[in-house]
């Protein structure tokens, strides 16, 4: 069967910024597959310069409306260690609280409303609501768990406010914190029943092998903070973070490209997983076992189920450090600090993986320069290089256009990109 | 609710961002709890980040994102062809936003540190949309109180008219029972900057950098003279009052 | 009014008792000022050691206990093409602790305001009889000129009140419910030297005052200054940010919004406090601004406090704590305003008095 | 920890000798207007002009109905549930027992949801509120009225009191002035007013159009038409606040006494009840001691006009 078609989604729909996906096939044979990014840059690194050290997070947090905890810890952890400043740690752990509650409420938006109306066969969740209220409605209450975790600790859902240099401006309170604790209890079983709901679902077939990359400390499953790690055996310090992307322009997207020791590399809730298996909360272990995820997973369209793993760590260990937060006096969440000159990088894992903020600061405590790689740009190749692949193998199996289009719809967004955020 | 005498009817409503960082779209999906009342007042014809579906015969167009490239305007002019109302969602589209504090720098600048050799396209400025498009309403924030969509949305099916609270932050700061920021020494846009977003900020006890633009007669030079008589620094003054280009016209007349 | 002792150790546990089984709201300090002074509120508590007794005075007064920011007057449901209304009055019972004698005598203010006249607000009565309120008296900052106002003391308007006698308090009991929870106290009928130390103590307080303003007259003064300068000259430095309304015990103005609830079946007619000095307080719809400027605005102001509304007998009703003075960021305060004020007068009346010298 | 000895149960707590007597919530005469309001239906609505129009109201429940009176000058607060407030002049007479007119501008909030109702919503009204004018002592006297534009609002309802009691009243004129012709509101019941009421009517705009064939120019250039006998003439002005500034200097000096002439404030009010404050002309609340002033008070009220 020869057949010539072209697929160009102008858009892509359900991801967060905009992106293209380009395909063309000729006498049946794929010609071309590409990921174009055509969002439009904020040029952030540019805005940065001159800024006050303490108003960058507030400016870098808007690179992202769904992971501006990411961003405002990381540029906030590069210029603590630029400036050589330690926050308390009690300050440490209500930071790690946030950047849980934020993973979960993307983990949950992704999983319910970005990605399970493909797995259904809708252009939105809004007809899921008919057809599966409890998943929805499990979804729901998820994310609002999400965002109100990190509403307790930095006061609102989307670019926090009480996140500063030196430790958080102000501590939850204990009355929050007992709130949310129940909070936790009562919705467990809401992430037991998604976890039913996503194993009947099919996780469509495909395999390229990649490298992953991710944060790791070797104590606790990684967010904020520690060695890069890929697992092709690299390993290095944080503020190596160049050595670990390489990052290269291509004319057919603004965001750009990145790689390690391939040709592209991967990050995100799977490379997570795969490099820090271990570390994982037993609950979440056990869920993984449900699904038959085990490291190292090569099929990206197992990011999804690694998110909803990663949904059992975050609550199971929310719980703990909740716990810890009732036995502390809530006292101690701010350092002083002087301004100073120093450079340094700040790495977390934001819900999409390993995000950079490299901040130059000069001896008043503004910033010189500045630089962010974002966990989507170091996932574009690894999505253009799997679009390839995805379409010969489909051709190859004799798909149609509708099927290898609605696949490769469905790859690009199992990595949850979040495209706004990787032009910035 | 017909008590009136007419029915509601669904608002055929379309999402469109421009340059931006999706977080007040996102808020769309915040606040769980009412999410699905909310969305049972929608009629969602147009939501790219949520939804595939793309219909173009919406009455109601929620424009979120500041306008930095030249094909953004056409777009925008086409959404306000369609749109009966368009509505300016959040600061970025109010004010041009945080993205405005590019403008500074000379655009070839902002191209070469980023992007090296390669072409990019790019205005000079970040515009807000009332720059290129008639607005019908405006929703600051940065981002959106979630809260206060739902009551103009609720007001728009409601056929009610919509109106933003014209006094400061300082009101609903001092409502909170918040210590005053100036009195730990630093400096706080709440005297003139609009109140509707719950004091946020300063109830998380960080300064308002003024996200929904200037309060209504405010006070600009006693302002000024405060920060003077507090003994802090003016340049940090003026460094927030660029922050999210709302007070613009304040800064220039200043200097 | 029936008087005892009772030792301080014996009150704290008193007050421990009393908060810990009930809802309960006292000064507590919430931060540490910029120059290291310590800045209080009156925050839920539960247990005397939460409890600051030794307090100065709070940034904000406690009236937002009695009249919340925000209230909901009245509830609509709709069904069927028809409305229904729910109004309710409850108010749980609630424990205020340590308000001052300035304090207390706003609320006798709101008291009358809320209370007398025609129309009662069911609102402000039900919350303010489910008050227990708890005073104490302390030796005034130098910024306090409650005296002035004659506020410094107060007979009514509390449960119980306890001064500060040393080693003990005095406590002035004001209500049965008072009376038989210290029956479970040791308390002693006050001696001849007690009494003599309330009045010592009394005396001190009654002298610390640093600040005085000259009140006397003043109704008067402000109708007849109503068109002078210095209401623009103070205005110009207002920010208009209702921040001296906010805080101050007896302002009571307010907004009523009503909204639809999001799933269109009821909406709520709320109440919510607001301030004079707000730029449309006085707008009408149209755009006419009645009190275009702020000058209008913060004359307006003080013409309510130190002029009084013929609805509360044209009492004044600053009770001259100073909060607004404290809280205003433009440097607008009480004493400073009616100084003014009084020197503009008082200098226009020696040039038109007949003097000995002039004749 | 909780030692229940201590714990204050509302009802003791009620009874504190301190405390204020509870009024007792279930008197209407007392409190019910605080914020019940009487469910009303709209019966029907004329269109008066582009920007106005008289709303026909009917109390629901028929004992409510019974016991609601007030008198001409008084005001309402009309609350459509779901949008609001908003004080209107009750501009119907006071021996219609059956029917409460409204004559509305379509402004904001409150007024524009008005505007979309359609025959037969629900509303309720909270009322009457304020002070009225003192037809008993205009009696044997002559009576001025004064409107200008929606002014005639709160002036009907003493028109129709002097209608119900033309025999009291001796020479009674009215004047009347719009901006446009367009904008003259109740047209339609000019002739019965002249003809069965004996009113002389006189009108006047300040912009006509071409079908004008009246007057033109301000309402004061009206009172080289009519003769006053400032001794006995008693005025009520109603209109924006520049107007009754120049009628009113203008009756002061032909010689009406200041507290024969009567006004109708307008201020912005969210409560009607004397605690919201937003009323205040200098210490007096428009909603209590108002809005009916008579000019002497207004004078000696700081900001009045
Ligand atoms: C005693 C009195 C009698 C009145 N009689 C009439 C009448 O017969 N017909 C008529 O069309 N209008 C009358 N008005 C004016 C009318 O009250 C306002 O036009 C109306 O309040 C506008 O309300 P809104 O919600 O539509 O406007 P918005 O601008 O949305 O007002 C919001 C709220 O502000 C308050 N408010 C705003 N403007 C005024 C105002 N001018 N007066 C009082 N409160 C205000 C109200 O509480 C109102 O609900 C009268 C006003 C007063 C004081
Ligand atoms: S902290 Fe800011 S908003 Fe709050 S009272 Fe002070 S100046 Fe106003
Ligand atoms: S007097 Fe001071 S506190 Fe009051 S509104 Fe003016 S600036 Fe604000
Ligand atoms: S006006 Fe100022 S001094 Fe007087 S009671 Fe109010 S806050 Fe205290």
């Amino acid at each position: 069967m020869k057949v010539d078609f072209n697929i160009d989604i102008h858009h892509l729909p359900r991801v967060e910024g905009h992106g293209d996906i380009r395909i063309s096939v000729k006498d049946g044979k794929l010609a071309d597959a590409k990921w174009a990014v055509v969002e439009t840059p904020r040029f952030f690194e540019v805005m940065v310069k001159g800024l006050s050290a303490e108003r960058v997070p507030f400016l870098t947090s808007r690179i992202c409306g769904i992971c501006s905890i990411s961003h405002s810890l990381a540029s906030i952890r590069s210029l603590e260690r630029a400036m050589q400043i330690t926050p308390p740690e009690t300050a440490r752990i209500i930071r790690l609280l946030a950047m849980h509650g934020e993973t979960l409420q993307s983990h949950a938006l992704h999983l319910f409303f970005l990605a399970a109306p493909d797995f259904a066969g809708t252009p939105s969740a809004v007809p899921l609501l008919q057809s599966h209220p409890e998943v929805v409605e499990a979804g729901l209450m998820l994310k609002e768990l999400g965002n109100e975790l990190s509403i307790a600790t930095t006061g609102r859902a989307t670019h926090p406010v009480s996140l500063v240099l030196g430790g958080v401006s102000k501590a939850p309170s204990k009355q929050r914190l007992a709130e949310i604790k129940q909070m936790i209890a009562d919705r467990k079983p809401m992430l037991d029943k998604a976890t039913e709901f996503f194993k009947t679902l099919t996780i469509p077939d495909f395999v390229r092998e990649t490298e992953f990359i991710s944060l790791y400390d070797g104590e606790s499953y990684p967010y904020i903070g520690g060695d890069l790690v890929t697992t092709d055996g690299v390993r290095r310090d944080e503020n190596d973070y160049l050595a670990m992307t390489n990052e290269y322009t291509v004319d057919f997207s603004t965001s750009k490209f990145t790689k390690v020791s391939r040709e592209s590399s991967a990050a995100g809730a799977l490379a997570r997983f795969n490099n820090n298996y271990d570390l994982l909360h037993p609950q979440a272990k056990a869920a993984a076992e449900a699904f038959g995820l085990k490291p190292v997973c090569h099929n990206p369209f197992m990011n999804n189920v690694a998110q909803l793993v990663e949904c059992h760590h975050l609550v199971a260990d929310a719980e703990e450090i909740i716990d810890r937060l009732l036995d502390d006096d809530l006292k101690d969440i701010k350092a002083d600090y002087k301004p100073r000159a120093g450079a340094a990088t700040g790495a977390v894992e934001a819900p999409r993986g390993v995000l950079y903020h490299y901040m130059e600061t000069d001896e008043s405590g503004k910033v010189v320069k500045g630089d962010c790689i974002i966990p989507t740009t170091q996932n574009n190749a690894n999505i253009h290089y799997d679009l390839h692949a995805l379409a010969e193998q489909s051709l190859a199996q004799g798909k149609s256009e509708k099927e290898v289009e609605k696949l490769c719809e469905m790859l690009v967004r199992s990595y949850d990109p979040c495209i706004s955020c990787s032009v910035h | 609710m017909n008590h009136l005498g007419f029915d509601i009817e669904k608002l055929k409503i379309g999402s469109f961002d421009f340059t931006c960082c999706e977080g007040c779209q996102l808020q769309l999906a915040n606040k769980e709890s009412t999410l699905p009342e909310f969305l049972a007042l929608l009629d969602i014809r147009n939501f790219r980040e949520i939804s595939s579906e793309r219909l173009d015969d919406y009455d109601i167009a929620l424009v979120e994102g500041s306008i930095t490239r030249q094909d953004e305007v056409e777009r925008l002019k086409a959404i306000r062809a369609q749109a009966k109302v368009l509505v300016a969602y959040g600061t970025c589209a109010c004010f041009g936003g945080m993205n405005a504090q590019k403008n500074k720098f000379p655009k070839e600048e902002c191209i070469r540190t980023v992007y090296g050799d390669k072409q990019i396209d790019t205005m000079q400025e970040s515009h807000k949309i009332s720059d290129f498009v008639t607005v019908d309403y405006s929703i600051p924030g940065c981002p959106v109180n979630k809260e206060e969509v739902e009551r103009i949305v609720v007001s728009i099916a409601t056929r009610s008219p919509i109106a933003l609270p014209k006094y400061p932050v300082c009101v609903e700061c001092k409502q909170r029972l918040n210590t005053c920021l100036f009195d730990l020494g630093e400096v706080c846009l709440g005297p003139i900057s609009r109140a509707g977003c719950d004091a946020v900020c300063p109830s998380g006890k960080t300064v308002c950098l003024g996200c929904r633009g200037p309060a209504d007669g405010i006070n600009y030079d006693s302002f000024v003279q405060l920060v003077k008589d507090k003994e802090l620094s003016t340049d940090e003054m003026n460094e927030k009052l660029a922050f999210y280009n709302g007070f613009t016209e304040y800064l220039n007349h200043e200097g | 009014m029936i008087y005892k002792v009772i030792s301080k150790p014996e009150f704290r546990a008193f007050v421990d008792a009393l908060v810990r089984a009930n809802t309960s709201y006292g000064p507590r300090q919430v931060d540490t000022g910029r120059n290291g002074e310590p800045i209080y509120q009156f925050m839920p508590v539960s247990s005397a050691d939460e409890i600051a007794f030794d307090y100065t005075v709070t940034a904000s007064s406690a009236k937002h206990l009695l009249m919340p920011f925000r209230e909901e007057l009245s509830k609509f449901s709709f069904r069927d093409g028809n409305w229904s209304q729910e109004v309710s009055y409850d108010a749980p019972p609630i424990v205020l602790f340590g308000l001052r004698p300035c304090d207390i005598n706003a609320i006798n203010l709101l008291d009358e305001v809320m209370l007398k006249g025609p129309y009662p607000s069911p609102y402000y009565l039900a919350r303010r009889k489910n008050t227990f309120i708890i005073g104490m008296d302390h030796l005034p900052l130098p910024d306090c000129f409650c005296k002035s106002m004659n506020r410094h003391t107060t007979d009514h308007g509390f449960n119980l009140f306890a001064s500060d006698i040393g080693e003990k308090y005095f406590l002035s009991i004001n209500s049965s419910k008072a009376f038989n929870f210290l029956k479970e106290f040791e308390t002693a009928d006050p001696t001849y030297e007690d009494d003599c130390l309330l009045i010592e103590r009394r005396k001190t307080i009654k002298q610390s005052f640093q600040t005085n303003v000259e009140v006397t007259g003043l109704p008067m003064f402000l109708d007849l200054e109503f068109d002078s300068p210095i209401w623009e000259k103070w205005g110009d430095k207002c920010l208009n940010c209702g921040t001296c309304a906010m805080v101050c015990p007896t302002c009571y103005c307010y907004n009523v919004e009503e909204h639809v609830e999001t799933g269109l079946g009821s909406s709520s007619r709320e109440k919510r406090l607001y301030s004079c000095n707000l730029v449309d307080f006085a707008e009408v719809t149209g755009g006419h601004n009645f009190r275009p400027k702020n000058g209008d605005r913060l004359k307006y102001r003080y013409y309510h406090h130190y002029r009084g509304f013929a609805v509360n007998d044209n009492q004044q009703i600053c009770v001259g704590c100073n909060r607004c003075g404290r809280a205003c960021l433009a440097g607008i305060n009480p004493k400073d305003v009616i100084n003014d004020l009084r020197l503009e007068k008082e200098s226009c009346m020696t040039c038109v008095s007949p003097s000995p010298q002039k004749s | 920890m909780h030692d229940l000895r201590f714990t204050i149960p509302a009802e003791e707590l009620n009874r504190e000798p301190f405390a204020r007597t509870s009024p007792d919530f279930g008197k209407k005469s007392e409190l019910m207007v605080t914020d019940h309001g009487y469910k009303c239906r709209i019966t029907n609505i004329v269109p008066l002009s582009e920007q106005e129009r008289l709303f026909q109201l009917r109390i629901v429940d028929p004992r409510e109905r019974a016991m609601f009176t007030f008198r001409p000058g008084q005001f309402l607060m009309l609350e459509v549930p779901g949008y609001g407030e908003a004080p209107i002049s009750i501009s119907s007479a006071t021996s219609n027992r059956e029917f409460i007119e409204l004559c509305i501008r379509k402004a904001g909030h409150v007024t524009s949801a008005l505007f979309e109702a359609r025959q037969g919503a629900l509303v309720a009204v909270r009322g009457p509120f304020g002070t009225s004018f003192p037809m008993e002592s205009m009696q044997e006297h002559d009576v001025l009225l004064i409107a200008g534009g929606l002014g005639i609002a709160p002036l009907r309802a003493p028109l129709f009191w002097i209608n119900d009691h033309r025999d009291h009243y001796r020479n009674v004129s009215f004047l009347y002035g719009a901006k446009e012709p367009s904008q003259m509101l109740f047209t339609y019941q000019f002739e019965e007013w002249k003809t069965v009421s004996h009113i002389d009517l006189h009108t006047i705009v300040e912009k006509p159009d071409d079908q004008w064939t009246g007057r033109t120019g301000m309402i004061t250039s009206l009172f080289d038409d009519i003769t006053i006998d400032p001794k006995n003439t008693w005025a009520i002005v109603c209109g924006p606040p520049v107007m009754f500034k120049f009628v009113c200097t203008h009756l002061d000096k032909l010689g009406i006494p200041m507290n024969r002439m009567f006004v109708s404030l307008e201020r912005r009010m969210h409560c009607g009840m004397g605690k919201c404050c937003r009323c205040m002309v200098g210490s007096t609340f428009t909603c209590l001691d108002g809005p009916v002033f008579d000019y002497w008070s207004v004078i000696n009220l700081k900001e009045a006009i």
